[in-house]
C-alpha cells in the first residue's frame, strides 16, 4: 500500500539536501567556469532523490522499479547523444511531454491504489486532479510544439476566431470536473479531466505561429515543473515540490526573457496574436519586393581580404548548416591576417536562447571575440565587412522603422550601418518570423546564396587565394 | 500546534520559488540552452511520486477485512495496474533524467577550460 | 508521519540561508552601509518573541493544581518578573527597529532621484 | 502563560510572508532605484510581524508591551535622526548590542515562565541556553567594539599570550554549562551561561586591532542575526528563523566582502593577529620617516587649473571634516571649465563598506562620475592631477610593494601613477591600520596640511580666482 514520502524527520532533511544539490546545479550556470561542476551537483541530487525513494520503506518491486529506470536510460542517452544540435527545441520539447505524461499516470496510479482501498480523500483528489491536468496539458501541448518545430506539420498558426471561446470553455470544464472529482471520487470525472486536458494542451498551442515555439516549450518547460510541484502536493514530498518550483520558475523566467528581447507581450504570444499577423505576411513576402543584390565568395574575399575590421552574426542558417567549425577556420584566417573579427549574438537569435553561443562554443570561438546586443551595436558604424550567415530577423531594420511590421520594437542587430554588408542564406526566402527583410535591399548589402557551411568554406579557400 | 503537513509544503513552495527566482537570474545568457536541459533533466524528480506508485507491495484481498474496500473483487487487479503504470512513469522519467543530463553535458563539454579565461 | 515541527523548522532555516546568500550578493555595493542598517534594523525580529513573553496573562496560584509547579509560592512573582523582562526587550528591540529604519531611510533618502538615471 | 507562537496554518503563511517582505526589502537595496521601496517593504514586514505578535491567542498585556514598543520608538528614531553619520558604525554597533541583550532577555523570561509552572523541556533549555550565550557574546563585543570605534577605549588590541587558551575555556565552559543546563535546568548553570558569554564577548573582541573594527562589526551583525534564529528555534517561530538567518548570512557576508578587500583572512582578523602586527608598526610611524613635500592651497588651484584630467580619491578623512558639500561645488567649478573630474571609491575608504558612496550621494554628486576600483586603476596613469581627501591606507603603495607591511596584498587605488598627486590630511600621522605611507614622500606627492573641508573650500576660492 501506499505510503506518503514524508516519514521521518532524517529522510526530510535529506530530501531538502536533495533540492539543495539541484538548486547548485542551477547556480554552476552562473558562469561557464562552474557549469560543468553544477551539472555534477544536479546529477548527485537527483542520484540522492532516487536512493532515497528507494530505501522507503514502503518499497517491495525494486525489480520493477530497476527495469523502469534501465529502459528510460536506454532511450534517453542515446536520444541525447545522437539528436543534431538543431533539433534540440524539438527534443526539449518532447521531453516536457514526457514528464506531463509521468505526472498524469501518477496520479492515475495514486488513484488506482486508494480506490481500491477505498482510501481516496477530497484533498488528495483535489492535488491529483490538478497534477493531472496540468501534466496533460503539458503533454499534448510539447508535442504539437515539437512537431511544429520539427516543421512535420506546418508552423502556420490556427487562426480560427472561436479558439479563445474554446480554451475558455475546455478550462471551465477541467475546473468544474476537478471540481466534481474532489467530491465524488468519480473515475467518470477523472477521465473526463484526462480528456479535456489533452485537448485544451492542444488548442492552447495550436492557435500560436511557429516563431513563437521557443517561448512555447519554455513555457511547457514551467508547465511541467508546476505539474511536478502539484504531484509533490498529492504525495506530500517536499523534495518533488522544492524542485518543481525551481523548474517552473526558471521556465517562466526564459519565457520572460525571450519575450523580452522579441518586444512582445507574453499574454499576446499566449493568445496567439501574433502568430495571425505572421501568416498574413508570410503569404504575401516569400518572394522579395525589390531585387537584392548577388554577390560572389571571391568578391566576399577579395573585401574581407581589405578589411580592417569584421563583423560575423550568426543565425539560425550557421545552426542548420552546422557551418560553426567553418566559420572559426575563417576566423583563424582573418585574424591571422591582423584583421579583427568579431561575433554579434543576438539573444534570441537561432531558435532557443543561447543557441549560437552553444554552437560558438562548440567550435572552440574564443569568448572574447563575442559580444552581445547592447555592446555591438555601436560598432556596426566602424565595421569594414558584416557577414551575416543565415541570420535573418534578428537583422531586420524594419523592426525600428515599419510600425506595421510584426516585429516592430523589438531591438535588432544594426549591421546596415556597416560599409559592406554580406547575407548568406540559400534563397529568397524570409526567415522564422516569415517576413520580408528590407536590408537584403539596400545598396550596401549582398546576398550570397547557397548553405552556409560550403559558403563559408568557399570563403575561407578564395582568402588563401588572395 | 495544530499546523498541517499541506502548510508546511505550501511554505517550501514559497522558498523554493524565492531561491529559484534568485538562482535562474543569476544564470549568464550564454547558458541559456544548457538551462533549459538542466531544468528538463530535475523535472524527471517526478520519478520520486512514480516510484512511490510502482514500489509498494501487493496486499491480498485479505486486506478488505480491515479497510472500506469498494469493490473486493478488483483489490489486486487494481494494484498491479497502479504498480504497471508506475513503472511506466518511472521509465518515463528516467529517459528525462538520463537524456536531460547527457545533453547537458554534452552542451557544457563546448565550453571547454580555454574559454573559461574570461571570468 | 512523525515530522517534528523541530525539522521543519531546520528547513526553514536553510532555505532562508540560501534565500539570503543570493539576496545579498545581489545588494549593490554602493549600497552595504544601508544593508547594513537595515539588517540592523530588521534583526529586532526578536520582537515577536519578546511579546510572546511580555503578553500572556498570569495566572493564580491555582494553576499549580494542575501544573507540576516546583515553588508554588513563586509562581505569580515569577510571572511578573518575566513579564518586565519581556517588556525590556520588547523595548530594545523597538529601539533597533524604529532606529534601523529611520536610519536607512536617512541614507537612502540621499540617493535621490536624479542619481537613477544610472539603470 | 507562554503558548508557542505556531498555533494555525493561516498565521504560519502571514509569518512567511511577513519574513518574504524582509527579503523584498534587501532585494530593493540591489539597486539605488528601488532602494526606498525596498526600505518600506521590510517596515511593512516588520509591521506584520508584531500585529501577528499581537493578535496571537496568548498575548494578554497588550498595554505593557506598547508602553516597550512606545519607549523604544522615543529612543530610537532621535538617535537615528541626530548621530552624525560618521559614528554610524558605532551606532550600529550599540544597536547590535541591543538585539543580543533582547535575545537573552528573552531566553531568562521564557525560563522564569517555563519553571514557575513546572514545564521546561530538554530541547528547549538547548535552544535557550544557545539563544542567551550568542546574545551575550553579540552584547559584550559590540559595545566594546563601539567604544573602540568611539575612540573612548583605545583601538589598541590586547596581545596578552594567554588570550586563545582564555577564550578558548571561556568558550568550553559555556558548552559544559549549556550541557549542565539542558540535563537539570539548574539556575546555576544558567546564571554561568550568562556570565561566562558575557566575559567572552568581550576577551573576543580585545585583541582586535581598531583597523578591524568594521569587520568585526558585521561579524557581529551576523551573531546577532544567529541569536534571533536561535530564539527562533525556542519559541518555534519561522519567522524568526527566517529574518535571523537572512541577517546571519548578510553579516557573514559583508565580513567576508570586507576581509577580501583588504586581502585578508577571517580567521587572522579574529584572531586578532593583524592587531599586533598593527600595534607595534603604528608605535614606529607616528612620525614619518623622511620629509615629505607641502603645498598650499593655491598651488593645487594651479595645478587643478591647467588639467585636463582629474581624480579624486575620497577617505575617511572626508568623512570626519563633512568635506561632501565642499567637494561637490569644486567639482562643479571643474566641470564648468570642461576638467574631467572622476572619483576613485576604494571599496573599504571610510570605516564602512559603501561609506564613501553615502556621502558622495549625500552632496548629490552624479553617480556616473563615480568608479569602483578595477575601472579607475588604468586610469590614474592618464590623470594630471589627483586629490586625495583623508584617504590613507587605502592609496598606500606599500601594498603592493612592501612585503613586511601588514596590509601587503590589499588592492589599493594606485594614485602615484598620475602626474602630480596631492593629499589633504591634517598631520603627519598615519592612517586606520597605523602605518607609515611612502607615497606621501614621494617626488609627484605633496600634502596639503589642514581640514578637508577648509582645504576643498580655499582650492575652490582660489580656483575662482585663476
Ligand atoms: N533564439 C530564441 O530563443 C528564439 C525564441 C523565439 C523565437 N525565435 C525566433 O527565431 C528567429 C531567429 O532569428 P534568426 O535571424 O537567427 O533566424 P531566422 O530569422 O529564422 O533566419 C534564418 C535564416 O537562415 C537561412 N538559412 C536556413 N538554413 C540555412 C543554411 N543551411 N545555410 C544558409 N542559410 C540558411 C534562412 O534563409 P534561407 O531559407 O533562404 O536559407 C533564414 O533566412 C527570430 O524570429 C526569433 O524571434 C528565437
Ligand atoms: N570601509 C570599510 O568598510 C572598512 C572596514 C574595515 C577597515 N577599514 C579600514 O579603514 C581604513 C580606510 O582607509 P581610508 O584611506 O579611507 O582612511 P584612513 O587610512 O583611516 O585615513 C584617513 C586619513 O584621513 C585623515 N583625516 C582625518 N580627519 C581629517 C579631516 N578632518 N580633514 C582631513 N583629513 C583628515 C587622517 O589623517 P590626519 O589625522 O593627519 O588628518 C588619515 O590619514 C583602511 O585601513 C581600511 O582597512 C575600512
Amino acid at each position: 500500500m501506499l505510503i506518503a514520502l514524508l516519514n521521518d524527520n532524517l529522510t526530510l532533511l535529506l530530501a531538502i539536501a536533495a533540492g539543495v544539490l539541484c538548486v547548485l546545479g542551477l547556480q554552476g550556470l552562473s558562469h561557464p567556469k562552474t557549469a560543468r561542476r553544477g551539472n555534477l551537483c544536479a546529477m548527485a541530487g537527483m542520484a540522492l532523490a532516487i536512493a532515497l525513494a528507494f530505501v522507503h520503506p514502503s518499497m517491495e518491486a525494486y525489480g520493477w522499479v530497476l527495469l523502469g529506470l534501465a529502459a528510460g536510460a536506454v532511450v534517453g542517452v542515446p536520444l541525447a547523444r545522437k539528436t543534431p544540435l538543431t533539433s534540440l527545441p524539438q527534443l526539449v520539447a518532447v521531453f516536457h511531454s514526457l514528464v506531463g505524461l509521468a505526472a498524469a499516470l501518477v496520479a492515475l496510479g495514486m488513484y488506482l491504489q486508494k480506490q481500491a482501498f477505498g482510501l481516496m480523500e477530497a484533498k488528495l483528489a483535489l492535488e491529483m486532479g490538478l497534477g493531472a491536468a496540468i501534466g496533460l496539458i503539458t503533454l499534448t501541448g510539447s508535442i504539437l510544439a515539437a512537431l511544429k518545430l520539427q516543421g512535420t506539420i506546418g508552423g502556420r498558426p490556427w487562426g480560427w476566431w472561436g479558439r479563445h471561446y474554446l480554451n475558455l470553455g475546455l478550462g471551465v470544464g477541467i475546473v468544474a470536473c476537478t471540481a466534481w472529482f474532489t467530491l465524488t471520487f468519480s473515475p467518470v470525472a477523472f477521465g473526463l479531466i484526462f480528456i479535456l486536458s489533452l485537448i485544451l494542451g492542444w488548442t492552447l498551442v495550436a492557435p500560436i505561429g511557429g516563431a513563437d515555439m521557443p517561448v512555447v516549450v519554455s513555457m511547457l518547460n514551467s508547465y511541467s515543473g508546476w505539474a511536478a510541484a502539484a504531484t509533490g502536493f498529492a504525495v506530500e514530498s517536499p523534495l518533488l515540490i522544492m524542485v518543481g518550483a525551481l523548474v517552473g520558475v526558471s521556465g517562466a523566467i526564459l519565457s520572460y526573457v525571450m519575450c523580452h528581447a522579441m518586444q512582445r507581450s507574453f499574454i499576446s504570444v499566449i493568445l496567439g496574436g501574433f502568430g495571425n499577423a505572421e501568416a498574413a505576411v508570410g503569404e504575401a513576402s516569400t518572394t522579395p519586393s525589390k531585387a537584392a543584390a548577388l554577390a560572389g565568395t571571391e568578391d566576399v574575399a577579395y573585401l574581407l581580404n581589405e578589411a580592417e575590421q569584421v563583423i560575423i552574426v550568426p543565425g539560425y542558417g550557421m545552426a542548420v548548416a552546422q557551418a560553426q567549425h567553418a566559420v572559426k577556420a575563417l576566423t583563424q584566417q582573418l585574424l591571422a591576417k591582423g584583421i579583427e573579427v568579431r561575433f554579434a549574438i543576438h539573444p534570441v537569435a537561432g531558435r532557443m536562447p543561447g543557441h549560437m553561443n552553444v554552437l560558438l562554443a562548440e567550435a572552440d570561438i574564443p569568448y572574447d571575440l563575442v559580444e552581445e546586443l547592447e555592446d555591438v551595436n555601436p560598432r556596426f558604424a566602424e565595421a569594414d565587412v558584416v557577414l551575416i550567415l543565415g541570420a535573418n530577423d534578428v537583422v531586420n531594420p524594419a523592426a525600428q522603422t515599419d510600425k506595421s511590421s510584426p516585429i516592430y520594437g523589438m531591438p535588432v542587430l544594426e549591421a546596415w550601418h556597416a560599409k559592406r554588408v554580406f547575407v548568406v542564406k540559400r534563397s529568397h526566402r524570409p526567415g522564422y518570423a516569415g517576413i520580408d527583410n528590407p536590408l537584403f535591399t539596400l545598396p550596401n548589402a549582398a546576398l550570397v546564396l547557397g548553405d552556409a557551411k560550403e559558403i563559408v568554406e568557399k570563403i575561407g579557400t578564395a582568402l588563401k587565394a588572395a | 500546534m495544530e499546523i498541517d503537513i499541506f502548510t508546511w509544503l505550501v511554505v517550501v513552495l514559497i522558498l523554493s520559488g524565492i531561491i529559484g527566482y534568485f538562482v535562474v537570474w543569476g544564470v549568464t545568457p550564454a547558458l541559456h540552452t544548457p538551462l533549459m536541459a538542466v531544468t528538463n533533466a530535475i523535472s524527471g524528480i517526478v520519478v520520486v511520486a512514480a516510484m512511490a506508485v510502482a514500489g509498494p507491495s501487493i496486499l491480498s484481498i485479505d486486506v478488505c477485512a480491515m479497510l472500506p474496500c469498494p469493490y473486493p473483487q478488483y483489490v489486486v487487479p487494481m494494484q498491479w495496474a497502479a504498480r504497471v503504470i508506475g513503472v511506466v512513469a518511472v521509465a518515463l522519467c528516467a529517459v528525462n533524467i538520463f537524456g536531460g543530463f547527457a545533453i547537458t553535458a554534452r552542451m557544457l563539454a563546448m565550453y571547454k577550460p580555454k574559454e573559461e579565461k574570461k571570468a
